[in-house]
């Protein structure tokens, strides 16, 4: 057994995935021999070389562009967004050509696009950002965003043996946060689609991914000892993502609160909770709620950003007004 | 004998073959716009009237026996061709027909075959050039002696897709071939509300790459001249950009009356009809006869009638074949709700 | 009285706002001698001058970011992207710069980016985009769509005067399909956030918006016919959308249908779903549902464009399901 | 007598004023340091150690009497000192202190003040460029004679929103001059693989602008390259490419040790550090005595140290306060259902 780091367990998938499949190959700023502004590609280059560990120029669209393109030509292309704020750069040519590349013509699309995410850091309103929603509307795309260490590394070499265009989003505060024990080598291949049972309970469905799950479970603790208990799902697929296990979960509890750190409207929460109004309704005691960021731009100042973005005490109270209702 | 190189390394019979895509492409948009005024076209159509020796000559200049890929425009129509997209398919593109290239998703030339050695663009301007420096950068990886060539016009030069791309291939050393059509225009818009610069050539020295410039309605000069970008790029030379200097005949789409253009400028032009020209030229030099040149025109409009009578009745796809093929792995069938009522 | 087609009614409030206020120009690509690709702006050039009715390069993220920096100086520009689906192309300067650069730092950014929506023309994936859902998720930006020839004037005009950055989507299939009786020079001012009621019901509420209005209003017409009263509500504003309006409408009739063009998955009626579900649980006799476009690319095909766009068809049947329920 | 000028039309005080940004510069940063290593500076920081003669030349080339505006990028904090910024807000803006510009919401040199002529960067590289189109545009439409600086990275011309800006304001000949910081590296990345070529001032050609290039680390051929710009912009001269060629001494941000430099370069630019050089060129040239030199350094010390002590202990904002301002005419306030249980 190993104590692997959430981010170290990145890194070994990805690395893994280039020793099975030399189709899989790497492109990003800074990614070379300096490894990625947070260290993720960290010796890659030294074991891959530089034809297969490219320093890019600053051109989100260039690199991801040209990885649709080869990945068109069979090779299975990985990105690194330095932060995923910048895949912004890139929104034109993901969503319009490599979400569609399959569905207008049968193009192999196989790649993957990855980068830190997230806030809780103190990072600002440019490198904090969430950008599940934005993409969340794109036939044709998939989003995972793991919580745990194993996920880390199950998702990123699900992602890259996917068929079809995955985004992966890596929350930053987890990167050297969260470790675990991973057999080293072991193949742990995380089904997407699937979500993650992260604790069992009876009282209330809480779904939630990524950093936020760990706010969750802290809540979850809280409310245990008030007798409130509290079912977990972590989703870490976001699209597509499992509805059924949402529901199977609802028609148990009989409430549920989604909680993430993007903000409120538009967010994925509210294509949950109408998925969830949708299969549940007749078993819904309460009204789904969402605890969510404020709808602002995320702030630096600590006070600032601690207020916007949802705090486990935030959880809690709402997981209490929840069972009261 | 007959093989012997006549012009520009160009035996007789390639010289015969760079009309015949030529006058293929004429003879094609002619009957798409006749399908056009019987509504048959079903969205736009795009014409390249006057620029067919710039798409043929430049796809000419690719060797297709090696798997070279080009990624055409809207008005690139003959560089497909030369390529192996056939009348048919791009009739029954435009016509929306259930077994057209893409059934009915996607538009016009819209369509790929990379073993052909085409990829077909999408409608954000620029995108492809990005996308060509992946299709290259996997010849690199394979060392694979392949090419790629992509277009990009006038208008398209100024997105930000463009410009990250070339300058991609450029650091990347990629064998790409950029060809820059300057056809006078981006729809309405003159080049020169379009770019501060006098020629598009002039663009490569802002990116470190080598640039070439050729009479875009000269189809052997479009052809030697991409020839020799090509044969850079084969040769690991990297990025070359190719300015086409030539001119859009018609209106940005065929609804589009071109009110913006003189009179004076369109005769100028016609005067410099790239077939008109050739014929002249095949004719006078003595590469070709009127014979041989009538049997061509006959071979084309025999193909492109064919073509639209095995089509022309073909049905639409299905509405609900609509549903598949959005990933590789696809979900249980998605029927709404109301609809399984 | 002036019969005007809902082009000339954007065309009208363009122009009366450039007359009114000498700080409203225009950019965009082909806006000026040409009058645009569908003629929104034929005329203007010759009235206000190449310098206030300015042809641009093809570069939406250039004359965006340009509309900003004039917006910050005091001007009030309006852009035009040719096809909506082209406003992809400027998603990152204008979801990160634009729409935050009032929060960031207090910067003037009332500026007006505009544009023809919406498919059933047979203009296939790239020229038939609803990008609402994109852009929805972005604290800072304003966002509207009218139905009526009314709100084509009445909201370009809000949008110009409102010291925001607004996203004005005119449905292309409506341009020169509909005409109303507008009196010539009318200062229509639509108060952006506030929904029109288009019809009075009792049993069913169904929102909508944009060009699917006036399928919902024939749906409306056939279930009239068997005794099924609905009650329309055209949100024109889709952000901030009139969540009081909607509440009211639900609170009457007890049931509510979301009726949108755009595809389903991270659509906004997601949202719609979960405001209705948070405000109206108890008053709910059935689960809100959406009638949305099929989660695909939309196909060029007019067989497969109009099997997955939503029809009047649908909305009736949904309907009928909704008021069985 | 004192006003007249010694070398490039700069007066001895002018030449002196010149000496004391840099030093403010520096000695600013330094504190900066002291302060991050303290863990009183929230985020990163970056530092411009050996890039303040590019940033204060550059912006001292314009006229803040006539309203020139300018938009410095994370290492031109010498060029925001200069258009009036003070010390005490960068260091709030550094502390995320209630009382700063952005009242915590944005970090570092990120903030405003279109009346004293700075527009602060957001950090998508690039997007300066379109937004200070838009601001020089607002010249021309007025007619006022005012000029528009911004500075790009040789990282950040790699960029889309960098290729369509200068483009955009070369085709509409807007009074802007663009500085290209060449400083060696991006984050980690060289010049080589960002761009295929030699000089940052090779990509004016491929817009049709003017070029100049200069040696970033001697203020005064700075000042007089980005004059001959700003006065070419202002007379209607249109866009200018300025190339500054300098290096930066320090990693990307203060946490990046630099290991891919080698010592040998650092070396190298050390021995070309811009105050140092300027100090003897100024005591050398006769242009200032050792003592004014001196008075200058204790003023600058003397502004650092009071700034912080005026507002180190200062109060970060109130968390509710980040709720206001995103619209200009808010919407009711809101506070979430469960906080106002
Ligand atoms: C990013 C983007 N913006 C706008 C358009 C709309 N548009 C389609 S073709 C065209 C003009 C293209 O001109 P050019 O690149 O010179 O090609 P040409 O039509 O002359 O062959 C425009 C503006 C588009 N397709 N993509
Ligand atoms: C679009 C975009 N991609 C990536 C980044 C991350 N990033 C921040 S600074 C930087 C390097 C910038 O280099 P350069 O432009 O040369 O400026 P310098 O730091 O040398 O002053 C990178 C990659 C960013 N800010 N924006
Ligand atoms: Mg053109
Ligand atoms: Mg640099």
């Amino acid at each position: 057994m190993a104590l692997v780091t959430f981010l170290e367990a990145i890194r070994d998938g990805l690395r893994e995935e280039m020793e099975r499949d030399e189709r899989v190959f790497l492109m990003g700023e800074d990614i070379g021999s300096f490894g990625g502004a947070f260290k993720v590609t960290e010796g890659l280059q030294d074991r891959f070389g530089a034809e297969r560990v490219i320093d890019t120029p600053i051109a989100e669209t260039a690199f991801i562009g040209a990885a649709a393109g080869a990945a068109h030509m069979g090779f299975r292309p990985v990105c690194e967004v330095q932060f995923i704020d910048f895949l912004s750069c890139a929104y034109s040519i993901l969503t319009n050509y490599v979400a569609t590349a399959r569905y207008r013509a049968g193009l192999k699309t196989s790649l993957v696009v990855r980068g830190p995410s997230g806030g809780y850091v103190r990072g600002g309103p440019f490198h904090s950002q969430n950008p599940e929603a934005a993409y969340l509307h794109t036939p044709g795309l998939k989003i995972v965003a793991p919580a745990t260490v194993r996920d880390a590394k199950g998702l990123i070499k699900a992602a890259i043996r996917d068929d079809d265009p995955v985004l992966y989003f890596e929350h930053k505060y987890l990167y050297r946060r969260i470790k675990d024990d991973l057999p080293y080598g072991e193949d742990i291949v995380t089904p997407i689609g699937k979500a993650r049972l992260a604790r069992e309970g009876k009282h209330l469905t809480v779904v939630s991914w990524s950093a936020m799950v760990w706010k969750v479970l802290e809540a979850a603790e809280t409310l245990e000892k008030e007798g409130v208990s509290v079912e977990v799902i972590d989703l870490r697929s976001l699209l597509p993502f499992d509805e059924e296990s949402i529901v199977t979960s609802v028609k148990k509890t009989n409430r549920v609160l989604v909680v993430h750190e993007d903000t409120r409207t538009g967010g994925m929460a509210g294509e949950i909770t109408a998925r969830i109004n949708e299969r549940c309704f007749e078993w819904l005691d309460a009204p789904v709620r969402r605890v969510c960021a404020h709808d602002v731009p995320l702030p630096y100042a600590p006070t600032l950003e601690d207020f916007v973005l949802p705090q486990t005490d935030d959880i809690v109270k709402a997981a209490r007004w929840m069972v009261e209702y | 004998m007959a093989d012997a190189p006549v012009v520009a390394g160009l035996a007789r019979g390639q010289l015969h073959e760079l009309y015949y895509w030529m006058r293929l492409t004429r003879t094609l948009e002619e009957k798409l716009v006749a399908l056009y005024r019987q509504t048959k076209v079903v969205g736009g159509l795009f014409r390249s009237l006057g620029q067919e020796a710039d798409a043929v000559g430049s796809a000419y200049a690719l060797d297709r026996t090696r798997g070279d890929i080009l990624s055409p425009l809207i008005r690139n129509l003959g560089s497909m061709l030369v390529q192996g997209a056939t009348p048919i398919e791009v009739l029954r593109q435009y016509m929306a027909k259930a077994d057209g290239p893409t059934h009915g998703r996607e538009l016009n030339i819209h369509f790929n075959d990379l073993d052909r050695g085409f990829l077909g663009q999408t409608s954000h301007l620029g995108d492809m050039v990005p996308v060509m420096c992946g299709v290259t950068m996997s010849f690199k990886l394979r060392r694979e002696p392949r090419v790629g060539l992509v277009y990009v016009g006038d208008g398209a030069m100024s997105t930000g897709a463009f410009h990250e791309g070339i300058n991609f291939a450029a650091v990347q050393r990629l064998p790409l071939v950029i060809i820059a059509e300057n056809n006078g225009y981006a729809y309405s818009t003159p080049m020169a509300k379009q770019t501060a610069v006098r020629f598009l050539a002039d663009k490569a020295a802002g990116y470190g790459v080598a640039a070439e410039q050729a009479d875009g309605n000269d189809v052997v000069a479009v052809y030697e001249t991409t020839r020799r970008a090509v044969e850079r790029a084969r040769a690991g030379g990297g990025v070359t950009l190719v300015e086409l200097i030539t001119f859009r005949r018609k209106g940005h789409a065929e609804h589009d009356n071109q009110s913006y253009v003189t009179r004076e400028e369109l005769d100028a032009w016609e005067a410099r009809d790239p077939i008109d020209r050739y014929v002249r030229r095949l004719t006078e030099s003595g590469w070709a006869t009127a014979a041989e040149l009538a049997t061509i025109d006959a071979r084309v409009s025999g193909e492109v009638d064919q073509a639209v009578a095995a089509c022309e009745n073909e049905p639409l796809p299905e509405g609900a074949s609509a549903l598949t093929g959005v990933f590789a792995d696809p979900p249980a069938a998605d029927l709404e709700w109301y609809r399984r009522l």
